[in-house]
């Protein structure tokens, strides 16, 4: 072993003395790599705060603390994500889970320090010298942490729906609903938003241990309309949904009606059990079994008041029986909801008019308190040329025909004024019976508010151009056209804005250009009004009223100058299913403060 | 293959329950007193000899450690996972150490980590990783890691952190 | 003549207390015929922060204990109260040189479990970190060798190849030790533009060196007289001790589980199992040098076979609610020291019920080193240590 | 060594004498350490000069951050052009580095080496584990923050640093050092008390003096 | 005399400086190998600053502090008795006939005393680097001796003066040429004392960090440096003298020695380093033999 080669090999080593060293010249100023993994950067202004961040974080190194530059507003906690350095490991799920994608990591890696206490700042809003660090890492595309599109419901076809007025959502089936809920990262911003204050990630996480009673208990805490709100809330929350900013938000309407559809009507009562509540004889009456009435008569009863309802219709529900087609919200759904409301002991009497068939004063003198939500009922006309003609009608007037089944007319060409939800409605029920009528679709609807800016939701106005109705939003109606007392058409001209610069209603119009819809039937679908004609002249002097004749009330009660009377719902809010929800929660929380002072 | 040998064992030994992980990885159950004959036969009947590893499972509802023996057979390449059932309190396991001597130094780690106890086996009291500890061995479930980190050690102070949605709460509706 | 006569020193075991059945000898030490010497934890010729507590008689060990335990963190607990997603960043931390290679079994165990599918691209990845690894930690252990015996030339060299290949790890992961790049469903980023030109410019200098260093380092007549007939591995001991990897193939026992189990992309990949006979230090490094020669081959394959298009990652569920039901799986693969397992029980809860890891070094660095170290000289201690290529994190985690 | 070699015993001298040993006693040095005040500030200023640019760090892996040694001693990053050099011996080292985190068996260890250190000696702490526990936050076996068990000159931030931050923590200490800053050895000295307290705490077979140089 | 004290230690001042600066060059030249830059060449002069700058030191007793006492003074012995400069007055030193004989002893002188005092720092180690250095010491001395011994036959004399005198007038009568078989045994006992690889057992750091200095720091590590900056100045110049025709100014006295002192680099760093007794071995083989074939090749040949 011993051999020459073996001494002399080894040698080979001094070739290497004369060459350049390899040496870095000057580590002290090197880069990091393009990816490289260094310290926090934050865009402040996309941050929202949702502190999913800090839930990934396995190290706990991320605090999710106020920032006195950040307010808390809709879907943005205010929160910002401070970074512990005595923590972090520069792993980057925190980066990778960003909801927003404003957190990412520059390629700086030097800081030295000799306080410990100085490794903790919060990035974008502490100063420091890789702030403006162009490379470093960020999520790289193509791979996500959680998948970013929903889960699509199953739905009718437009021409399985478009002459029907089955129900066009199917709801989620096991699966859907578990992948969708598992999308939920729990930040909990939408809690805030939801104007019922639901525990929104709460009920999602029921559903994903597969606890839907659990899920429906949640619900019930805040809503007490779960079927109804799984269909037809205007789901604020997903408007805020974190997830929303880089995919789509969590359909959180439709995990909610998962929950409300998997448990049946029958077992609501053992679910739903609480020990029995302490019952009171203090009595309240509530004037319209809307949303708001229901919610707050079902609080009420949980906390043992007598309650009772006075509907001036046939049936309970409101708006949403009496509002909202079929297609959207079957009846036996809201059935379920006002079903198991009434079960718990709500008294009810429909049929019954307050002002006509019992009077307002008297009501003040059998109860303690007296719990105002009858909506908005009347129809807003926009007052040009021709509305006074028999073929104009008022949506909500329609609408409510088409619920109690009464003949109404549904002409070959109709256009709609309006683009709200109440718009899409009764165009796309129209649309409807003119397919079963003449087979084809001529439903016009139109709007002062341009693509893209009308306030109806976005799928409604989706679904009902796949049922052939036409959207002609961006025009402002001058003169219903009429010819030897039948409707020609109307005529509109191009509108350029619907609020002027401080932002108030006042739309300009560009009067240059015009067009025509043809029609022989005018459907005002611009908004609605309260009618509180009920409500006595000398109890109406003594409330107190904003510039526009709204009754006012205190923002947290729903109570009135009249410290027995309580106004809610849509009067107060707009028009809203979980509003009125909400306040009739509130409301009922601010009658039992009232009786309980 | 495995079937085989699985029902060869099923003459012999009572097997509580078997899992096919894949087409080459099987485990099965063996009560207490036999689990060690049975690895025994396997290593010289079935040619796994490849000790793997021996790890143990705390199954704290149940009341009941699961030792794992995992032997690797190199020539035809699959291996049987030997799993064992033994009560929590009192837990102690017929030591496997006389089949492959590395098996010691596996048991010294569960008797320190787990507590579980191995009558025969060489060094087992010695201290393997840890100096000085007392209570409860660390790697029992009912040994909350992180409430001992809390009380045992020193950690910087001052650090607070909110809750997205209670925090929008305060601040945007404090009284609803 | 075999090579256990082949000892430069072969002790005569008589004159010491008789090693019993547990390793142990009863030694006298108010004898004053042995010391003690504890080779670390503070020590620079131990391999990471451990101890051996040997005693000597003269030069020679009569009795090495290995203490381990001054790495521990007590993963496997932490393992279990985090998420699963959120374990990634901490089971790296176990193997400080290699770990990628329990990023991918730890992937691995929950692919195996959930059924998360890995794209073509991803795997090929995988396998392309998995031996850029290797490569690394067999230069750094080239390095360590080289230092343990006192030859700092070569040891300059190997680490700063290593360097070299952890500069790429850098562009390729964004990370320079810690990758946390092998991710469930794949891989977390694609392979950067012209990374192949500047991995094939790294591979011929480090190709370079590697002959420097053949020449130098294995034509050595001095490291021959070191190393050769020192720290035998009996080919009967392979199965007793769990002997896995470089350390058994020295030993003539064929066994690579990138041949054997054929997992990621190597069974697309052509290379043989490096095996050979008398497994002594010196035949254990130049093994472990041809294996190094052959991963740079094998970069080279999984460079060219890797489709150019292609998604590095599955879509996946939401990692942060990720449930696993019940049941339990083991994972092997091959890195430099051998065979690394994990053995995963899930229990259909959002954190694992418990995670195992079998680290190669278990048995080379406990058990194995105690026996061979009885009847080595002192000065031999370090370079047999690092010969079996030990590391403690890997016994204690 | 086992605890029972720290039990008072029996010794036979070579000529046949017995005599009782207390090893705690007379093997080791239970004396405090004391401060050690500067002479005279030139001659202070010169040496400062002196000991920065000489910084003698102890070739201790405690931790994964050891890992980053090897690329600092070689070509690549080459610490030794800037004066840094590694010393296999607590006795000739001054810069002890922490690297990372510190199970309490191995800060056993590591107080041992730093009060063998002379004065004036520094200690530098490594990424994220010596500040605030790092990922084992939740760890038993690891300390959280080093500065309650020995007196820390310098953090440097990482998990682990990179050498590149490693020598610009290098080069902050140089100049504390260089300012005068950097009293580590006195700081434990003074506080001697609160630091054994917190020691003490953590480390549960305490079975070594308290003091051994 | 009294001049020719100051001039031997104007002249120690010198070489002293010039050995810092070579270790320098030499740590310099490894670097190199290792191809990076290594420390300034001016680094060993902070370092001792450095050394002698600490505020605390440990003694562990009157021979532990004598200890580096011993080795800097034998280096200074091995030093001042060697002429550093052949004929000259000023760099003569303390030569006088007969001082090969002193040189041997006080080579041995400072590692005895290191020895002692690296013994009663107690440390193991320091023990077992103890045990070996003086085992390789030892084994070293026999080629050494040898070789001096073939010098001293061959130039029938024991002083260095004389030595380096029979070897004037032209490099052809350089021992290397007239007696190549003692020089290769000196040159490779050389190795043994220089402490690089292959034979640098002694302070191993990988095995027993370092040896013998294990417990050495301060004002003692101030001396040790010191005393590797004079020792293998002392060493190459005596090897200068013995074989390489010695030094008529003295930068020929820097060329000369920096050569010797390359020689044990240029090994040095291709190669690790034996085990003890293998090196003890290795000095009982190669140079031995060569010893014996250069005192047989002067007794028998030259003559």
């Amino acid at each position: 072993m011993g051999t020459l080669k073996d001494i002399l090999s080894p040698f080979s080593v001094w070739k290497q003395v004369l060459k350049e060293p390899v040496t870095i010249k000057d580590p002290l100023n090197r880069a990091g790599s393009d990816r490289y993994r260094g310290f926090h950067q934050n865009e402040i202004d996309r941050c929202i705060g949702c502190g999913t961040c800090e839930a990934i974080c396995e190290n706990e190194a991320i605090d999710m603390v106020g920032v006195a530059s950040i307010a808390s507003k809709d879907g943005d906690s205010g929160l910002r994500p401070m970074v512990d350095y005595g923590r972090c490991c520069w792993c980057a799920l925190c980066v990778d889970v960003c909801t927003t994608g404003s957190l990412k990591l520059s390629n700086v890696y030097t800081w030295v320090d000799t306080d410990p206490d100085n490794f903790r700042f919060i990035p974008g809003i502490d100063k420091k010298p890789w702030d403006n660090a162009e490379k470093g890492y960020v999520k790289p595309d193509n791979y996500e942490l959680y998948p970013l599109e929903r889960v699509s419901m199953d739905h009718l076809h437009p021409e399985e729906r478009d002459h029907s007025f089955i129900e066009i959502m199917k709801g989620y089936s096991d699966e859907e609903a578990l992948i969708e809920a598992d999308r939920c990262v729990s930040c909990g911003i939408c809690t805030a938003t939801c104007p019922a204050h639901m525990g929104i990630p709460e009920y999602i996480k029921a559903i994903r241990n597969k606890d839907v009673e659990e899920g429906l208990r949640i619900m019930y805490e805040t809503n007490p309309l779960p079927e109804i709100c799984g269909r037809i809330c205007t789901h604020k929350c997903e408007t805020v949904c974190s997830l929303g900013h880089r995919g789509d938000p969590i359909s959180i309407r439709w995990l909610k009606r998962y929950i409300a559809d998997q448990v049946p009507e029958s077992a609501y009562a053992d679910v739903l059990r609480q020990d029995s509540v302490e019952q009171n004889d203090k009595k309240i009456a509530i004037i319209g079994a809307g949303p708001a009435g229901l919610s707050a008569a079902y609080y009420l009863r949980q906390l043992g008041y007598q309650v009772k309802i006075y509907e001036k219709l046939q049936a309970a529900g409101g708006m949403m029986r009496y509002g909202i087609p079929e297609y959207r919200l079957p009846y036996d759904q809201i059935d379920k909801d006002v079903n198991y409301i009434l079960s718990q002991g709500v008294d009810i009497q429909y049929n019954v008019e307050v002002g006509k068939d019992i009077s307002f004063s008297d009501l003040h003198k059998q109860y303690n308190a007296v719990y105002v939500a009858t909506g908005l009922h009347q129809g807003r006309s926009t007052r040009i040329p021709g509305t006074d003609h028999k073929s104009v009608y008022q949506a909500i007037e329609l609408l409510r025909k088409i619920t109690n089944n009464e003949e109404i007319e549904v002409a070959e060409k109709i256009v709609v004024i309006g683009g709200g939800n109440v718009a899409m409605d009764i165009t796309r029920s129209l649309a409807r019976m003119q397919k079963e009528k003449y087979g084809k679709v001529q439903i016009i609807a139109t709007s002062l508010e341009a693509e893209g800016k009308m306030p109806a939701d976005l799928e409604e106005i989706v679904e009902a151009r796949e049922e052939n109705a036409t959207i002609n939003p961006g025009w402002g109606p001058r003169e219903i056209l009429i010819e030897n007392d039948k409707i020609k058409g109307l005529k509109v001209v191009k509108c350029l804005d619907v609020f002027d610069a401080e932002g108030r209603f006042n739309p300009s119009f560009d009067e240059s250009e015009e067009a025509f819809f043809e029609a022989d039937m005018v459907v005002e679908s611009i908004g609605q009004g309260a009618d509180l004609g009920f409500i006595a002249p000398e109890f109406m002097e003594q409330l107190e009223k904003d510039h526009r004749g709204r009754i006012m009330v205190d923002p947290l009660t729903y109570q009135s100058t009249l410290p027995w009377l309580f106004v809610g719902g849509d009067i107060i809010e707009g028009p809203d299913v979980i509003h009125g929800v909400a306040n009739g929660h509130k409301a009922a929380k601010g009658i039992d403060l009232f009786l309980n002072k | 293959m495995l079937e085989n040998i699985i029902s060869e064992l099923e003459k012999q030994f009572q097997l509580e329950a078997v899992d096919h992980n894949s087409s080459d990885l099987v485990f099965l159950t063996i009560d207490r007193d036999h689990a060690v004959m049975a690895i025994d036969l396997l290593k010289w009947k079935f040619g796994y000899k490849h000790f793997v590893l021996l790890t143990a499972v705390d199954f704290l509802e149940e009341g009941k450690f699961q030792l794992t023996y995992i032997l690797n057979n190199p020539d035809t390449k699959t291996d049987i996972g030997v799993r064992v059932r033994i009560d929590r309190e009192d837990a102690n396991m017929v030591s496997a150490h006389h089949l492959w001597p590395t098996v010691a130094t596996y048991q010294r780690e569960l008797k320190e980590m787990f507590g579980i106890d191995f009558p025969g086996s060489p060094r087992l009291n010695d201290p393997f990783i840890l100096e000085g500890w007392e209570g409860t061995p660390p790697y029992r479930r009912d040994f909350d890691t992180k409430a001992f980190a809390a009380s045992f050690y020193h950690q910087r102070e001052g650090r607070t952190t909110n809750d997205p949605a209670t925090y929008m709460k305060e601040k945007l509706y404090p009284n609803e | 003549m075999s090579k256990k006569e082949f000892f430069p020193m072969d002790g005569d075991r008589t004159k010491y207390p008789e090693i019993k059945s547990d390793g142990t000898a009863d030694i006298d030490l108010s004898s004053h015929k042995y010391i003690k010497l504890w080779h670390g934890p503070n020590h620079p010729g131990i391999t990471g922060n451990m101890a051996v507590e040997l005693t000597l008689c003269g030069d020679e060990v009569v009795e090495g204990i290995t203490h381990v335990g001054y790495l521990h963190r007590g993963f496997e607990k932490l393992m279990e109260r985090r998420k699963y997603i959120q374990n990634f960043p901490l089971v790296c931390r176990i193997a400080v040189p290699e770990p990628d290679y329990n990023e991918y079994n730890y992937a691995t165990c929950i692919e195996n479990l959930t059924g998360i599918d890995v794209p073509e691209k991803g795997m090929w990845l995988r396998t392309l970190t998995l031996e850029m690894a290797r490569l690394q930690g067999f230069l750094m252990w080239i390095g360590g060798m080289a230092g343990a015996i006192g030859f700092g030339t070569v040891g300059q060299w190997a680490n700063y190849c290593r360097d070299l290949v952890l500069d790429r790890f850098e562009e390729l992961t964004g990370g320079r030790i810690y990758h946390i790049y092998i991710l469930p469903g794949g891989v977390r980023n694609d392979i950067p533009e012209g990374f192949k030109d500047r991995m094939e410019k790294n591979l011929r200098e480090i190709e370079g060196f590697m002959k420097d260093i053949r020449r130098a380092f294995f034509d050595n007549y001095v490291f021959k007289k070191r190393s050769v007939g020192v720290g035998y591995i009996d080919p009967a001991w392979v199965f007793d001790y769990g002997i896995v990897g470089p350390n058994a193939r020295a030993a003539g026992f064929k066994h690579d589980i990138r041949k054997n189990y054929p997992y990621a992309k190597y069974a697309e990949l052509d290379f043989e199992i490096t095996t050979a006979k008398d497994s002594d230090i010196y035949t254990r490094a130049f093994l472990r040098f041809e294996e190094l020669l052959k991963d740079i081959d094998l970069i080279r394959q999984i460079l060219d076979k890797m489709p150019e298009k292609g998604d590095h990652i599955s879509k996946v569920s939401n990692m942060m609610n990720l449930k696993i039901p019940a049941g339990e799986t083991y994972v092997r693969s091959e890195c430099t020291r051998g065979e690394y397992g994990y053995y995963l029980v899930a229990d259909g809860s959002e954190y694992p019920r418990r995670v195992n890891v079998r680290g190669p070094s278990y048995t080379h660095g406990v058990a194995l080193l105690e026996k061979m170290l009885v009847n080595v000289n002192i000065a031999d201690v370090a370079q047999l240590m690092v010969s079996l290529h030990t590391y403690p994190p890997e016994i204690e985690r | 060594m086992s605890l029972e070699d720290l039990n008072k015993k029996q010794i036979v001298s070579p000529d046949g004498e017995h005599f009782e040993v207390d090893p705690m006693n007379d093997y080791f040095c239970q004396d405090r350490p004391e401060e050690v005040k500067p002479v005279n500030k030139i001659v202070e200023r010169f040496y400062n000069w002196a000991r920065s640019e000489s910084l003698w760090i102890l070739g201790f892996g405690t931790g994964c951050g050891a890992i980053e040694m090897r690329p600092l001693m070689t070509p690549r990053f080459d610490a030794y052009r800037f004066g840094v050099q590694w010393r296999p011996t607590p006795r000739q080292a001054n810069l002890l580095i922490v690297s990372g985190y510190l199970s309490t068996k191995t800060l056993k260890r590591v107080i041992r080496v730093y009060e063998q250190m002379q004065n004036p000696k520094f200690v530098m702490g490594l990424g994220s584990c010596t500040i605030n526990g790092g990922m084992y936050f939740d760890s038993y076996n690891t300390i959280k923050r080093l500065d309650y068990y020995l007196p820390v000159d310098v953090y440097v931030a990482g998990c682990m640093p990179r050498p590149e931050a490693l020598l610009a923590g290098f080069e902050e200490l140089k100049k504390l050092i260089k300012a005068g800053k950097a009293e580590g050895a006195n700081e434990y000295a003074n506080k001697f008390d609160w630091y054994k307290k917190n020691q003490k705490e953590v480390i549960r077979d305490w079975d070594m003096p308290d003091y051994n140089w | 005399m009294g001049e020719k004290i100051l001039f031997a230690l104007i002249s120690l001042f010198l070489t002293i400086n010039y050995g810092f600066l070579m270790n320098g060059v030499i740590r310099k030249i490894y670097a190199r190998v290792g191809r990076r830059h290594g420390i300034p060449f001016y680094q060993m002069y902070i370092d001792l600053i450095k050394t002698l700058a600490l505020r605390t030191n440990i003694r562990h007793g009157t021979m532990f502090y004598l200890g580096p006492v011993f080795r800097f003074a034998g280096g200074v012995g091995l030093f001042l008795f060697t002429p550093v400069v052949f004929g000259s007055a000023m760099f003569g030193n303390l030569s006088f006939s007969g001082d090969v004989l002193l040189l041997l002893s006080f080579q041995f002188f400072g590692t005895l005393g290191m020895a002692l005092g690296a013994g009663e720092s107690g440390h193991p180690n320091a023990a077992i680097g103890v045990t070996r250095g003086l085992a390789q010491m030892t084994a070293v001395e026999v080629p050494f001796v040898l070789a001096l011994m073939g010098v001293a036959i061959q130039y029938d004399s024991l002083s260095l003066h004389d030595i380096v005198a029979a070897q004037q007038g032209g490099i052809m009568h350089w021992t290397l040429f007239t007696n190549p078989f003692i020089v290769a045994a000196g040159m490779l006992a050389l190795l043994g004392s220089f402490m690089r690889p292959p034979f640098d057992v002694v302070l191993a750091g990988q095995e027993i960090p370092i040896g013998p200095p294990t417990e050495y720091h301060s004002n003692y590590m101030a001396l040790m440096l010191s005393n590797r900056a004079i020792f293998p100045m002392a060493k190459a110049i005596l090897f200068m003298n013995l074989f390489f025709g010695g030094a008529n100014t003295y930068w020929e006295m820097m060329i000369k020695t920096f050569a010797v002192v390359m020689w044990s680099v240029f090994v040095g760093v291709s190669f690790p380093r034996f085990r003890v007794e293998q090196s003890i071995r290795w000095f009982l083989r190669v140079p031995l033999i060569l010893g014996i074939l250069g005192i047989v090749y002067v007794q028998f040949f030259m003559s």
